[in-house]
This record gives C-alpha cells, structure tokens and sequence, in this order.
C-alpha cells in the first residue's frame, strides 16, 4: 500500500510499504459508467495491471476487471482451524497436566470445552482474516510499486492508472480521456 | 533437664576422625552469604566438623510440623564446658579462637541476663501453607533435610537454597509420585 | 428487498454531500460537547473513587447480603454486555443479510459495541474478591503449574467476552479505514496525520477492496455466531448453575433475544441526539428509526414470550423450588422489581404495533429510555431475585439493598461508557461513509435505471 | 508464675518463640512470616513445637464444673474441650464452655491492679501497693462489717476465703442472679432437706419438665442434655426408644422446644398441673405409690382435673391423658425449675412437683438425694437483699467482690447499697458494673491461669490447673487472700494440700504418694467419687396451700417473664464475641436484647417485629425490640438478660437493655427468692430496627431440608427401608444413573485420584440435636471464624460455618409444639455444584471426598455461594483480621486464641466447613509416623466433639465398619435436597417425634 504522507520507517518495512514508483498515467472520472467504459477500453488494449480507484466498492468494477476471489478465504479458514485446535489443546492438556476433579465430572470432560474450542476457531479465525486482508493488500501494493493517488478518490471520484512507460503514456492518455476521465495526469 | 530429646536416635553415625570435615576459619563473615545473625552461629562447625546430628537442636521435626530452633538451654548444655575455639582447624590462630570464644561467651551472656538472640529467620512458608516437617523426615529419612535446607553442614552462614515457592513443592511431589491435593497443604 | 424502496434517499444526497456531511461531525466540538463530555468524566471520577475504597476495605461497602453473593456489579455486566449485542447484530447479521438501511446506524452501534464491551469487561474485575489475582483466570504458564478450569462457565464467559471484544473492535476498525482515508483526504494539521496512521494507507483500489470486502464477509460471518454465542455463554454463567430462576434451557435464546432487545433500544437512545446535535437528519431517516423499532418489537416479543415460558416452565414442572422461586418473584419483596421490568420489556414494546408511534422519533427515544430501565431491571431480578428467594433452604434466604457502593460503581460505568463513545464520535465518523455511499445511486453520465441490491460484497 | 514478665515482651514471645511460621501462620494468608526468631530460654518440657499440649482443669463459665481439656500450642490457649474423663460432663461441652478462652484472652481484662484516686477515675497501682492498701483497709474495717460476696464458689477457693473470714471477722454471700432458692425451699417443705439433689434424665422414660430448662441454663446443663438425649433421642435398637418429653411453661425455651408436647399452662399454675395429674395417678391407682403417699389423698382431693383444668388454661383430659402416660411410662421423671419457680409461688410449685415425683416412684430413683449439686448452697436472694439493707445502713465498712456482678443484675438496688459502703474492693478480671464501682481492683487470673478446684456436686472435685502464663499483671485471688491472712506459701500449695487430702476419703487403698496422687488427679481433670444416696421420706404436707396467682389485672397490663439468656445468660458472657454473635437458640436474634410477643397480642397492638416496646414494670422501665412468635402465651412478654451492660468491655457495653431493670429493687418473697414474673405496662415508641436474626423461614415448607417421623413409623423401620426414598433416583431411571455416575467416576480416577481414598462423612442425628448451637462456638473456636459485630450481621454477613435451623413443628392448629434443629454445615457433596463453577480451581474435590476450599487460591468470584444449594458458604467481605480495622475480629490479645493449624482468611475469600481438614490431616500424620492407617474415631471433629447430645459422628464412609457408615444406611437417614444428585457426605437421621402426624410444612 503506499500512503501520500510519507511516514518514517526503519529499513525492511521502508523497502515494504514505500515500494519503488511507478511510472504511468492517472485518470480522474467522475462517473461509474465512465469509469467503466475505460476499464472495458483498457483491456481491450491489453492492459492488465492496472489500478482502479473507487470510493465505494462496485460490482460493476469487480465484474469489469474480471478479478479472481480474494485468497483471503484460505486465511479464516486455516485461522479457524488453528483456533479450534489451540482451544481443544488448551482445555485439554491443561485439564490432564493438573488433574483436578470437579463436581464428579471427568477430569477430561469434551461438553465444556466446546465453548472454549468455539471461541478460539472465532477469534483466531477473525485475526487471520484481518491479516489475510492486511498481507494480500500489502502484496499487491508491492507488486503495483507506489502509483499516483488522488485524495477526490476517497470522495466522490474515480480513479484509473494505467502502469505505462513514456512511450506508451500517450496512447493510454487518449484512451481514458476518450471514455469520459475529465482529468488525466502523467507520473 | 539436659536429657537429650528422644529425637538424637535419628542422628547419623559419627564418622571417624580422618574423614572428618575441618569448618575453615572466617574472618569476614560480611561476605558470607545468607543474613547476618546476632550470634554468628556455625551450622559448618556443630553438624559439619563436630557431626551433631541436625534433629540433636531441631529435635521436634522428626515429631511435629515444626523444627523449632533450639532454647538456650539447649545450647548452654555444651556450651557451659565448651568456651569455643577448641576445635582442631583453629587451635593454631591465635585471632580466630578470640573471635570464636567470643562468639561463646555472647551466647554466655544471653544466657546469664535472660536474652536470648532474636536470630533472622531464613526460611519462611506463607501463612497459608503447611509443610509438616515429620512427614518428611518420615519418609525421606533423618538426612533429608539436606533436600530442602541444601548442605547446612558445609554453611558457615546460612542462607536460604531452595526457593520454597510451590511450584517447587510440586515439582518434587511430582518425582516422587506422592500427592498434590491441594488440601494437603493449604487448610 | 421493500426497504430499497425507501432506502433511496433525495437526489441532493450526492457522494460529496455524504462525506461532507459526515465530516464536518469531526469539526470544532460545541460547548454542548464539552458539557456532555464533563458530565461523562465526572462520573467516571465517581467510579474510580468508589473503585478504590472498594479495594482499600473491601467489598463489604456493597450491599451484599448473604445469600445474594452476585448483585449489582453482575447486573451491570450483563446489562452492558447486552447493549454490545446490537452493534455486532446491526454490522454482521444484517450485513450478511443485506440490509440497506443499516448503513446509516451501523457505525455508532458498532462503537457503542466495543465500548460497552469494554464497560462489561470491568465488572467481573471489580466485583471479585481480590480483584488484584484477576489474572488467575487466564491460563498463562505460572511458576505453580496451575491452570484455570475451563469447566467453569466463567473463564467461558472470559474466553467468549475476550474473543467478542476483539472482534468486535477489529471489526469497528476494519470498517473504520475506508472512511478513515476519506476524511484523511479532507483533514488537515494534526488530525491529518492522526487519519493518516490510522487509515494504514488506504486509497481504495481494486485489490484493496477485493480482499477488505472478502475478508469483511468472512469476519461478518465469524461474529454472527459469535455473537450470538457471546451472550448464550453470558446466560449460561446462570444456566450452568442450579439456582432455581438460573436454572433454564431457555436461557440462550432468551439473554440473545434480550441482548438483542437492549442493544436496538440503546441505539436508539444514542442515535437520536447524535443525529439532532450532528444534523444528519438527511442520512439517519425515520425509515431507520422505523427498521430499528420494528427490531425492537420482534426481540422484545421474544422476551416477553420468554417471561411467559419461564413462569409457565416453573408451574408445569411441578418442581417445588421451581415454583416457590418464580411465586417469590412476582410477590415477594422484590415484586416492584420483576413488574417494572414485564412492563417496561414485554408490554411497552407493543405500542411499537402502532405505525405512529413507530415512525415517532420521540416516542421511541422514550420507549428505548424505557426499555433499557426494564432490561437492567431484568438481569436485576434474574441475579438478585434469584438468589435472595433462595428456594432450596428456606433458612438461608435475605433482602438485599444497594448500597452507595454499588450506585458508585455503576455511574462510573456510564462515564467509563459515555466518555469513549463521545471521544469517539468526535473523532471518528460516527456514520459509515462509504457504505452510506454504497446505497446511493452512482454517479452515471445518463441516469441510470434503479437497481436493485446495488450493494454487493 | 511469678517472673514478672512485662505483658507486651511476653506476648511478643509467645507469638514467635520456638516455632515461628505455627504461631504466625494465624496472621492472615499473606505471604509474610516474621522476620525474628526468639528462642525460648528454657524449652518447656512438656511442650514441642507444632504440636499441641492438652491440660486437663475445670470450666468456671457456670458452677456446673464440667471438665474441660485446654489445647495449648506453644504457650497459647488455642481451644477448650469437653474432657472425657470428668463424670459431669463426660467430654462435651456447651457453647458458653467453649467460649471460655474469649474471657482468658479477653481484649477489656483489667491488665493490672487499679486504685480509684482522688479525682474519681482508676489508676494502676503496683501488687505490693494494692495489697498493702487492701491489709490496712482490712485491719480498719475490723469489726465494723466486712463481707465478700462471691459467685457459687463451692470450692478450696471458698474454704479460704471462708477460712480468712472467720480470722478478720467478716461474712461470705455467694450470689447467683437466678437462684434455686425455690428450689430449695420447696425440698425443705416436701422432704425436709433444702439441698439440691442430682437428677438422673438417662434412665427416665419419660420428661415432665415444669418451666426447668435443663438443656440450657437450668443446674446443670451438658450433663443433663447429655443424659437427656439418651433417655429422649429415637435408637431403633432399644425398646423403649423416645422417652417422651413434655413441657410444661409459658414460654418455649431451647429446652422447651426440645418437647414433644407443649402445655402452655397459665403462670404459675404449674404447681395446680402437678397436683392434678398426681391426683389422677393416686385416685386411678395408675403407678405403685409409696405408702405414705396415702397421706396425700386429702390435700390432693381438692385439685381434680376438673376443678383446676380451667385455671390452668387447659382441658381437663390433657392432664388425665398427661397422669396416664407419665405414670405408665413406668420412669416418669418431673422436674421444676426455671420459670416455674421464679413466681412468688415458686416453692409451692416445686412442693407439688416433689409430690408428683414422690407418688410415681422418682424420687429416690431418678431424683437423687446425696449426690446434691454445688447450687444448694448459694446465699438465698433473701439473705441478699438483708446484705444491701446492711450496706445501705453503714453497716458494712469493707466489701470485697468476686466473681459476681451484682450491679448489673440487682440495677439501681445493689449500686445505690454500694455506694454506702466505706470501701470496695474487686477482684473482678473484667472492668464490669460492679468493679467500675469499687475503689480497688486486683483482677484476679482467668480460671485458665489459675490453679484451684470446684466441687459441682458431692463426690466431685473437678481440679483446676493453669493451663497458660497469665496474659495481664494479674494475681490470684488465691494468693491475695493468703497474704492478707499473713500465711506463707502460695495458693498452688493451699489448694495442692486439700487435694492429697482427698485420697484417703477415698478408696482407703492409698499406695501412692499424696503428691503422685494429685498428679494423677489432676491428668484425670480431678476426682470423681460417688457420693451415697441419702433416702428422703415426704414430710407432712397436709398443711400445704397451693394457691393459683390472680389472672392479670388490667389490659393493658401484661405479665412479663424476665428469663437467662442461654449463652448470656445472667449477662456474663456479654463481652465474649463469640457468644454475642451465636444466634439464640430459639429466636435466633444476636447481639440484642428483644421481647417476645404473641402473634395475638401484636395484632392487638399493632407492632410488628422489630418495634419497640417500653416495658415498665413497677422497678424500672426498658425498651426491647419485639419479635413476634407463637412460642409464647399470648398473655405474656417474655425478655431475656444477658444485655444491657453500662460496662463490661466493647463487646457488652451499650448493647440494648437490660432485662434486670424491671426486677429493680424487689424484695425477697415469701420463701427468699426473687420474682422474676412482674406485671408491667407496655407501650409502643414508634421506633424500630431490624432485628439482627439469622432466621430465615420459621417454617422448612415441606422443601425437604428436614424431615421428620413419627415414632411409631420410625419403630416400624426395617433395616433396609427408606422413607425418604421418593427424593432419589425413581426406581426405573436408577440403573441408569447408576450406570452413568459409575463411567463418570471412571473418568475421574486421574492422578491422586487413584486408587482407594477414604470418603469422609457426617451423620447428624436430629432426633437428638437440641439446638444448643454448643457445635457452632466450638466451629468458631477451632476455625478462626471471624465475628462480624452486630452491624455486618444485620446485613447478613455473619462468618459462622455451622448455622442451626430451627423449623417449628407445628400441631393441627397450627401452634408451634417443639421445634425441629437441624445443622446446617458443608454438605462436602460427591457431586458438588460449587466445584466445577470456581475458574481457579479454590473449590475442588479432594480425593478423600472432601470439598477443598483452598483460601489462597480464591479470586472471591461467589459464584460457588452461588451455585451451593446448601447455601453454606461464607464469604469474607471485609479484612477481619486488620489491625486496627473496623471490623477487627481479634483484636490483642484475642488473636492468641487462633487456631495456628488453621489458615485466617484475608478479605475476598470465600470460606467455609471443611470437616476440620486440619484435625484430618494432623491424624493422618500422626497415622503415618506410627506406620498405621487412620482409625475409626481418631478424627474427631471439634462440632462433633463437643455436641452435649452427641448427635454428630464422624468417620469413613468408605470404612463399612465404622460408625458412620453404619449410621448412613440407617432407614432414617436421607441427605438433605438429593434430588439434585449432589450425593452428600452428611447423612441425617429425621427427627422422630411422638406425634403421629407431624407438621412442619
């Protein structure tokens, strides 16, 4: 991800989450039709690794890029799993290093550790959602390197960079004025 | 009244003089581990050079919970013949039988005047626990208090080894394979 | 869906007006503010006063009476864990049954979560004996080789409080960043840098949203049952235990629906002067207010279909304990008690039938007022009444009075409580920014035909 | 003894000499021990550190002269035990016995001797002073009126004094607030002797008591109850099991709730009952009478059943009824006492009693002259009110007082005679009314320091050895005496005399030493002979009237009982916590005075409980709290003493009022007694307060907490028979549930869980528990249980582990015929609903069945409370141990008397009964060094071993030979509430009551 304000940071994370410029062209929309009608251009051109900017999220912009589903899932699920594991290890070989007996229930007694076993597939299983969120976003940031942002993103506008060399700039500043962006900007 | 306590049948066997242990000679007893006692007693010279049995003095451990530290009475019944620095290390050093008499003829003093010592105590159970001494010795035998107590008969001063927090306690439990009910300490 | 119909708010309701909108709620705070937020700390101080005598002497300065060995403090802690209950309903539940109009309310709910979360939290604390061995219950590697017993429905209830409150805030915060980055776009000086650390560099591409609306799927469909099970295991700190009263396969459903219920009124008691002070009228409609009201009616009918079936359970079972338990109830000392809260919880709520006073926004600020007096009363006759009617011995029973001590305690509850949420509103958007958008119709070149269940994850 | 050892050093000493982390160990549960270690100088030969000295002497709480066994660890007096060996009262023990150590450690003893100087106020004054003072005041007094007045002290003590009296020329008065002058008077009428005989309860078969409460306050209470419950409680295995117990007063007592049938016969009338059932007896020839018992036809002509049933205030077939079963019961056994012979007819009801006795064949059998009680030698009430005539005339110079307190039970009389007399002396251990009015006070040694002896009864000399070095400067009043009386040696050596003395009246086989002789003695707690019977033959009583008292005069008029408190009693146990904050047996109210009324009566007058009420009596006027209750007429008032102090320490002064202040300044009646019957106003104030009472139903609801048989059924039971088997497991499910509670068990059999445990156990047999609440003080005493005071108790947080309910039973119309008592204590269940609810793991099950409580583990979370149907658990809500706190519980040196064996709870911690754990594991150490298993009956636990009534046993349930275990499966046991599966480990014995059906619900 990159930020607009440049925040100091010690090496590793600096080479992380300020990742090196990219250079191309950024187009300002400010309608979803437009936006999309770009999208539909860009690719028609060949263009895949570009960026789209909305202030919302769109289906139709999902739907448009043709994206693939976020490998977030793959994080609940392995977080779930390790949550419900740690909960049952946890009941279960803290009950059995101590055994202290209760009410005449069994030392190992599964009904009530149930509770715990859910709530630990819960809260491991949120966890690494929100890290699966977090690396995934960070990833892809690292991979599209630091690209021009405009603050009107978050706002009402939407935004379209297009990852392009100089030589190529020209024809992606054509392209996306074309579809409607009533700015374009080159970086 | 200077009957022995029916304890001393537990004392070890005295060995024979060549494998007898020497207490070395302290000058500064300021570097000496351990708080310092208002008489500087020597555990390394009664249960190490002269092998006094450890239940001869804390006679009541091998009967009730407690080991008790022994009455005056108790000491002055040698005392009143051994003036101190008679013993075969110190015999030759001139300063050290001073100092050493003189530690006697404290001991002399408190007797005469009715003042006994108020020693620092050492080691110390919370409230809450109870470690009946008798038990041990019961079953771990006379020389068990080396387990706990560490090597008394080698301290000139002594000081705490152990650290008698119950994770201790249960860590020997555990070897042994005795109990750790709860209620068989904490009542 | 028929709410989309309404949900379409006046054409004047454009992206840049919402955010506009929203952002100037983070703006210079009014003297009204200050007073709110005095009034909030004062209290707080009261509590903490009362904290420490409480720990200096010990918690005797309550009212405690044996055999009523749990009272206030415990009435508090479900009381608020109940409220915590609709942010997490309102944000995943509904999420996850797409419901538009949430949009509008969920935020404030969602905070209020968190901090009566965070307000609950404090009870089991204050109210044990040592309050200084809390941290016994948590099963770290100690020196004694003990560990806590997880039979104990209480370290349920601290895995499922715990659990909940991260969730709870992960989710607030999750939610948080896009709006965070929008307002950031806006700000300036310190509060620029403030959203700028805390908006973790959001810009809102398409992979940012493609993983934040994945994973906000999946967290909304972790905390459903979460929250549902947050409270269940709250009710069963009762259900496990064989108090007649307690003792009740009910229970779950009956403290979720009651939660449920407690947290939909307290919304709307927050919302309304939020709204007033906030002038967000045009974002937080009489439509939300209907929706919630009508939630209300549904959870409080739960409720008081509850009430009938504990009492019906007590007199079918032909258990004597059972039945002196629920006569005493009704009429014993504590009759006031049990009555304000059938009122205020099971015949209240039925003027909510009324399509008038549902769409009266005063009627049901004082219908919620009410409703969260009947609720705290609620867990009040559970605990208390319960325990002080003790039906096994008939020897061992007492009237239980609060103390100054437990007065004390509570009020700083509600500081603790009002404190945070009115740093939070001044500080955060207090009305989710991007997913109001989400609602509206985008902005197209040629109006668009409306479209139904524009909002997709 | 004579080591003048400054008080503060001393106790510091004591608290940390030898073995420091046992005497400390009571300081609370933090985690810091002393940091000082004092040797003694000489090791105590017959003391080893941890480990406890037992010292048997004499309990001087009442002049009963139980024997007790005091528990000495390193120097302290840790608890006070019923001593086995004495015949009085055979190893048991009654609450105010047990609370004995609170007046030895007492925080308000008077610490050294005390001289009024000129400004009013006391000063402390050295020994040598203030007996110099006191000779010189003797030597002036000469002459001129000297008079002691002590206690009932029939004793060497009293020898002495009587010795030094006859030297200077004084007089000896022993007083005792409530009397047994009718007592003696009526013996004096019917037999011609005014002594006191013995009574013999074990071997009635049936009780008639008028007014006498022999199980609380009445002569001699432990031994009586004891012998009682023999004669009373259900066992299957006699025949003539349940002697039946009927009493007969206006009120119902500790005693008479303990009945099987109540008459509330009018005051006074009881004497009218006696006759009219001898008449019945005699004129139906329903018992072999004597033959001189034909003399009585005459005087007895005149009290037909039906010519006195209406004066009496019941029908007349109830006495016939009453004479049959009494005579046929072939062991009738009558007895008069208390209430009935505190009317100014006293004397005649004891006459007629004597006669009902006499014609059924008691006396001489049941009713034993010879062996006459220590009581029948008092100064009569009379000769006390010509001492305050003295006094108030001038006509006594000197006064010295011991061991009574006649200022506060003899109010505005005894202190205005005082004030006439030219010097007082006390020897008062306490600043109490009198001593707070005297002008010397050399406080004399608690009886636990002093040596000294006490003969309750002819034949008995129970002896008395200091069992700790005296707490404060005190002196014996002993040795003061022998001083004054110029002689040499010490009072040890006195009394030490009179005892080798002893032998040859005895046996005559004396092969020992005098000196080995005492000894030996005094290792058996004294020497107990039999004293011979003496025949009495019944004098002429033709000439006897036995009038019935005038029904009371106007309505607004009331007859007001003033009766002894059963643990207070005359007052003197009001400064002892412990007994401060024992509920009263029958209204269960602590901490202060109150007033019984009639639910009829307060209807009247509309007062609720907890209204004041201004007594005003023609002497004097108080306010008490009412409490209502059906177990008094609703003609009378009843007030207890006991309270009321103006001095008398913390714990007693300004509490409430005192009963004594309506009897004020009485004269004797006819025949020397005191009245305590007055007839008085009573108006409402308008106040009130909330009664501090730890009752909660008066009624147990048919909840199944008690149950209760009625004797035929019970006698019907079969071995294998359970009449309460409708709680468990219905039949059909049980294989299951067997089944289930087997795999469980299985899955608990972890760790120390393995293999064969004991599973400890209680049986409580309730039809032979009296109430007496004796096993709650000795569970305060060997547990460190805090007392709260009157103002935590109100809010119902009194600390006491064992709480006795006390359920009404209930005839058809609903009045209340004898009460049901029931223990409630731990019920250590198998399946314990405390255990698995604690996160921490505090309250668990131990492998030998208990219910672990471990005080330094709890968080104080409640829920265990919570969840314990029993409702038996305590929490602590305050520091009670704080130094200097509000709340503080043993403030010095009452913290010398905690149990070092036992941990003293900190603030936040619950607590609770665990079948004195530490008794368990001390016997369990003891086992172990002898290479032996744990026997039967070495665990003794301190409710049971000091239970009167011995209702309580102890044991292995898991042992099939032990007692417990055979009393588990007797076919009246049933645990309390089993139809939770808790599977307790107290197995109760229902109450078996005469009546067929039997109502408590």
């Amino acid at each position: 991800m990159t930020t607009h304000t440049r925040l100091p940071l010690p090496g590793p994370l600096r080479e992380l989450f300020h990742p090196p410029e990219t250079p191309g062209v950024l187009g300002v929309f400010s309608h979803l039709d437009a936006t999309l009608d770009a999208i539909k251009k860009l690719r028609a051109a060949g263009h895949t690794d570009f960026t789209v900017y909305s202030p919302i999220p769109r289906h139709e912009i999902e739907d448009a890029l043709g994206q693939a589903v976020s490998p977030v899932r793959m994080f609940t699920l392995i977080g779930g799993i390790a949550g419900c594991s740690v909960g049952a290890w946890l009941t279960l070989w803290m009950s059995g290093d101590w055994p202290i007996v209760v009410g005449g229930k069994p030392v190992l007694s599964v009904p009530p550790y149930v509770v715990i076993m859910f709530e630990m597939t819960i809260l491991f299983g949120a966890l690494s959602t929100i890290l699966g969120i977090l690396l995934n976003s960070m990833f892809a940031a690292r991979r599209l390197g630091t690209i021009q942002y405009d603050p009107r993103f978050t706002n009402d506008k939407f935004g379209i960079f297009v990852p392009a060399g100089s030589d190529k700039a020209a024809n992606v500043e054509t392209l996306l004025k074309g579809s409607g962006a009533e700015e374009v900007r080159r970086g | 009244m200077l009957a022995l306590p029916p304890a001393v049948v537990y004392g070890q066997q005295a060995p024979t003089a060549s494998q007898r242990y020497q207490a070395p000679i302290v000058k500064d007893s300021g570097n000496l581990k351990g708080p310092r006692q208002p008489i500087f007693f020597r555990h390394d010279i009664h249960a190490g050079e002269f092998q006094i049995p450890c239940m001869y003095c804390h006679y009541s451990a091998a009967v009730s919970s407690e080991p008790g530290i022994p009455s005056l009475q108790t000491c002055m019944g040698c005392h009143l013949y051994v003036a101190g620095g008679t013993r075969g290390g110190v015999k030759a050093d001139t300063a050290a039988v001073r100092a050493e008499k003189a530690q006697v003829q404290q001991l002399r003093n408190g007797s005469r005047d009715r003042k006994p010592p108020e020693w620092t105590r050492i080691h110390a159970l919370p409230g809450f626990v109870r470690f009946p001494h008798m038990r041990h010795i019961k079953a771990l035998g006379p020389g068990a208090c080396i387990n706990c107590h560490g090597d008394v008969q080698g301290m000139a001063q002594v000081y705490q080894v152990s650290t008698l927090r119950m994770g201790w306690c249960v860590r020997c439990h555990v070897e042994r394979k005795v109990t750790r009910d709860c209620t068989v300490c904490h009542y | 869906m028929a709410e989309q119909r309404t949900t379409t708010p006046p054409t004047r309701v454009t992206y840049d007006y919402v955010t506009r909108t929203i952002a100037r709620t983070l703006g210079s705070p009014s003297k009204g503010y200050f007073l709110l937020l005095g009034a909030a700390v004062a209290l707080l101080a009261v509590g903490i006063i009362t904290l420490l005598y409480l720990l200096r002497y010990g918690l005797g300065l309550a009212g405690y009476s044996h055999p009523v060995y749990w009272a206030v403090f415990i009435t508090c802690f479900v009381f608020w864990v109940g409220i915590a209950h609709s942010g997490t309903l309102i944000s995943a539940i509904l999420f996850l049954f797409r419901s538009g109009w949430r949009t509008a309310v969920y935020r404030t709910a969602e905070a209020m979560t968190v901090f009566a979360v965070m307000t609950a939290g404090l009870f089991p604390l204050i109210h044990i004996g040592r309050q200084w061995y809390f941290y016994w219950l948590i099963p770290y590697p100690n020196e004694r080789g003990l560990w806590p017993n997880f039979k104990s429905p209480l370290i349920w209830d601290e895995f499922a409080i715990g659990t909940y409150f991260t969730v709870s805030t992960v989710f607030l915060i999750m939610g948080l960043i896009p709006d965070i980055a929008a307002v950031r776009d806006l700000a300036t000086g310190w509060r620029k840098k403030l959203y700028a650390i805390t908006s973790i560099g959001w810009t809102g591409t398409n992979e940012q949203w493609r993983h934040y609306t994945r994973g906000y799927l999946y967290l909304a469909a972790l905390a459903t049952p979460l929250v549902l099970s947050v409270h269940s295991v709250v009710s069963w700190d009762f259900a496990m235990a064989i108090v007649p009263g307690w003792h009740a396969t009910i229970f779950a459903p009956y403290f979720v629906a009651g939660a449920i219920y407690s947290g939909c009124a307290m919304v709307i008691t927050l919302l309304t002067p939020i709204r007033k002070l906030f002038g967000l009228e045009e974002l937080i409609t009489v439509h939300h207010y209907e929706n919630l009201a009508k939630l209300c009616l549904l959870t409080g009918s739960i409720v008081g279909y509850a009430y009938v079936c504990e009492y019906f359970m007590a007199w079918y079972s032909g258990n004597p304990h059972e039945r002196a338990a629920f006569w005493y109830r009704a009429f014993g000392p504590y009759w006031w008690a049990s009555w304000t809260m059938i009122i205020c919880n099971a015949f209240l709520p039925l003027l909510l039938w009324v399509k008038k006073i549902r769409t009266n926004i005063t009627a049901l600020f004082v219908i919620s007022i009410f409703v969260n007096i009947g609720m705290w009363f609620e867990r009040y006759v559970i605990i208390v009444v319960s325990l002080a009617g003790e039906p096994y011995e008939p020897w061992a029973n007492a009237v239980y009075n609060p103390t100054w001590a437990d007065w004390g305690i509570m009020a700083g509850s509600f500081g603790w409580f009002f404190m945070w949420f009115l740093l939070f509103v001044k500080n955060f958007p207090a009305v989710s920014i991007s997913e109001v958008k989400e609602v509206l119709p985008p902005p197209t070149r040629q109006p668009a035909p409306p479209r139904a269940g524009a909002k997709h994850a | 003894m004579t080591d003048s050892i400054n008080r503060r050093r001393f106790l510091k000493v004591l608290g940390v000499t030898g073995a420091g982390a046992a005497a400390v160990s009571a300081c609370g549960i933090g985690p810091e021990p002393t940091e000082r270690l004092i040797p003694y100088l000489v090791q105590p030969e017959d003391q080893i550190p941890g480990k406890a000295t037992y010292y048997a002497t004499t309990c001087r709480e009442c002049a009963a002269g139980c024997g007790v066994v005091a528990r000495v660890r390193e120097g302290r007096a840790v608890k006070l035990e019923g001593n086995p060996e004495s015949p009085i009262n055979r190893g048991r023990l009654c609450a105010r016995g047990q609370a004995a150590i609170q007046g030895l450690y007492n925080p308000d003893r008077v610490p050294h001797p005390m001289v009024r100087n000129a400004s009013g106020t006391f000063e402390a004054i050295d020994w040598d002073g203030a007996i110099q003072r006191l000779s010189a005041k003797v030597a002036e007094a000469r002459g001129k009126g000297i008079v002691f007045v002590t206690g009932t002290d029939v004793s060497t003590f009293g020898d002495l004094v009587d010795e030094w009296l006859k030297q200077v020329g004084g007089r000896r008065y022993s007083y005792e607030p409530f009397g047994f002058d009718a007592l003696r008077a009526g013996n004096r009428t019917t037999f011609g002797t005014g002594s006191v005989p013995s009574y013999d309860f074990a071997n009635a078969k049936y009780v008639l008591s008028f007014g006498a409460d022999f199980l609380d306050t009445w002569l001699s209470p432990v031994e009586f109850q004891n012998g009682f419950t023999d004669a009373h409680a259900f066992d299957g295995g006699r025949p003539a099991a349940m002697a039946k117990f009927v009493y007969v007063g206006p009120r119902l007592s500790l005693t008479g709730m303990n009945a099987d049938e109540w008459i509330a016969a009018r005051p006074g009338t009881e004497g009218i009952l006696a006759l009219a059932m001898a008449q019945v007896i005699l004129s139906q020839h329903l018992a072999r009478v004597p033959a001189d018992a034909s003399r009585l036809v005459a005087l007895l002509s005149g009290y037909a059943p039906r010519a006195v049933a209406t004066a009496i205030g019941i029908e007349q077939e109830t006495i016939v009824r009453l004479a049959r079963e009494f005579a046929r019961s072939g062991g009738g056994l009558a007895v008069a006492g208390g209430m009935a012979t505190q009317y100014a007819n006293g004397a005649e009801v004891v006459a007629a009693v004597n006669i009902l006795n006499y014609v059924t064949g008691a006396v001489g059998s049941l009713v034993k002259f010879g062996a006459d009680m220590a009581f029948g030698t008092a100064s009569t009430f009379g000769d006390f009110v010509t001492l305050q005539d003295d006094m108030k005339a001038g006509r006594v110079a000197l006064l010295l007082m011991h061991g009574a307190n006649p200022a506060h039970s003899l109010p505005g009389a005894f202190e205005e005679a005082l004030g006439k007399v030219a010097y007082k002396v006390s020897f008062s251990s306490y600043m109490d009314e009198t001593a707070a009015a005297c002008d010397l006070i050399l406080p004399d040694h608690h009886p636990l320091e002093q040596w000294g002896d006490s003969r309750p009864r002819a034949g008995v000399t129970a002896f008395q050895q200091p069992v700790v070095q005296p707490v404060f400067d005190t002196r014996q009043t002993g040795d003061v005496i022998l001083r004054l009386a110029g002689r040499t040696g010490t009072f040890k050596d006195y009394v030490q005399g009179k005892w080798g003395g002893l032998q040859t009246r005895g046996r005559g086989a004396a092969a020992n030493t005098a000196d080995q002789f005492v000894f030996d003695s005094l290792a058996k707690g004294g020497v107990y002979g039999e004293a011979p019977s003496r025949p009495v033959r019944l004098a002429d009583v033709s000439k006897l009237t036995f009038a019935a008292p005038a029904a009371s005069a106007a309505a607004s008029q009331q007859q007001v009982i003033v009766f002894p408190h059963p643990v207070l009693h005359d007052g003197r146990g009001a400064n002892k916590p412990w007994l401060q904050e024992l509920p009263d047996p029958v209204s269960k109210i602590a901490w202060h005075s109150w007033v019984e009324v009639h639910p009829d009566t307060a209807a009247k007058w509309g007062v609720a409980t907890g209204d004041f009420l201004v007594l005003g009596s023609p002497f004097g006027a108080e306010k008490f709290p009412a409490w209502i209750t059906r177990s008094v007429r609703p003609d009378v008032l009843a007030v207890p003493t006991g309270q009321g102090h103006t001095a008398y320490g913390r714990y007693a002064k300004d509490r409430s009022a005192n009963a004594f202040a309506l009897l004020g300044k009485q004269q004797a009646n006819a025949y020397g007694g005191r009245d305590f019957l007055v007839t008085a106003t009573a108006r409402k104030t308008g106040e009130h307060r909330k009664i501090v009472t730890t009752e909660g139903s008066p009624r147990e609801r048919g909840l199944g907490t008690v149950e209760v048989l009625g004797v035929a059924r019970a006698k019907s039971l079969r071995p294998n028979d359970h009449p309460f088997h409708f709680e468990e497991t219905p039949e059909y499910a049980s294989p299951a549930v067997e089944w289930w509670s087997e795999q469980q068990r299985e899955k608990t059999e972890l760790g120390n869980y393995k293999g064969e445990h004991p599973r400890w156990g209680l049986a409580i047999d309730l039809s032979k528990c009296t109430g007496c609440a004796a096993c709650v003080t000795a569970c305060y005493a060997e547990n460190n249980i805090a007392t709260v005071g009157e103002d935590l108790m109100q809010r119902g947080r009194e600390m006491s582990w064992m709480r006795l309910e006390r359920y009404w039973l209930t005839d058809d119309k609903g009045e209340p015929q004898g009460a049901v008592n029931s223990p409630m204590l731990c019920q250590q269940c198998g399946n314990a609903p405390c255990e698995p609810v604690c996160p921490v793991f505090a309250a668990y099950h131990t492998p030998d069945g208990l219910n672990g409580q471990v005080y330094n583990r709890c968080v104080g979370t409640r829920y265990c409370s919570n969840n314990c149907p029993y409702k038996v658990r305590y929490f602590n809500w305050y520091n009670y141990a704080e130094r200097d706190g509000k709340y503080e519980a043993w403030p010095e040196p009452l913290s010398m008397l905690l149990n070092p064996d036992v941990t003293v709870r900190e603030k936040g911690v619950m607590e609770k009964c665990t079948f004195c754990v530490q008794r368990i594991r001390g016997a369990q150490n003891q086992a172990r060094l002898e290479d032996r298993s744990v026997r039967d009956g070495d665990i003794v636990t301190a409710c049971q071993q000091t239970c009167p009534s011995e209702a309580i046993v102890f044991g292995d349930l898991n042992d099939r030979r032990s007692r417990v275990s055979q009393l588990a499966t007797n076919p009246r046991g049933y645990h309390v509430l089993a139809g939770l599966n808790t599977k307790p480990a107290i197995t109760y014995l229902a109450r078996v009551v005469a009546q067929e059906t039997p109502g408590h619900g």
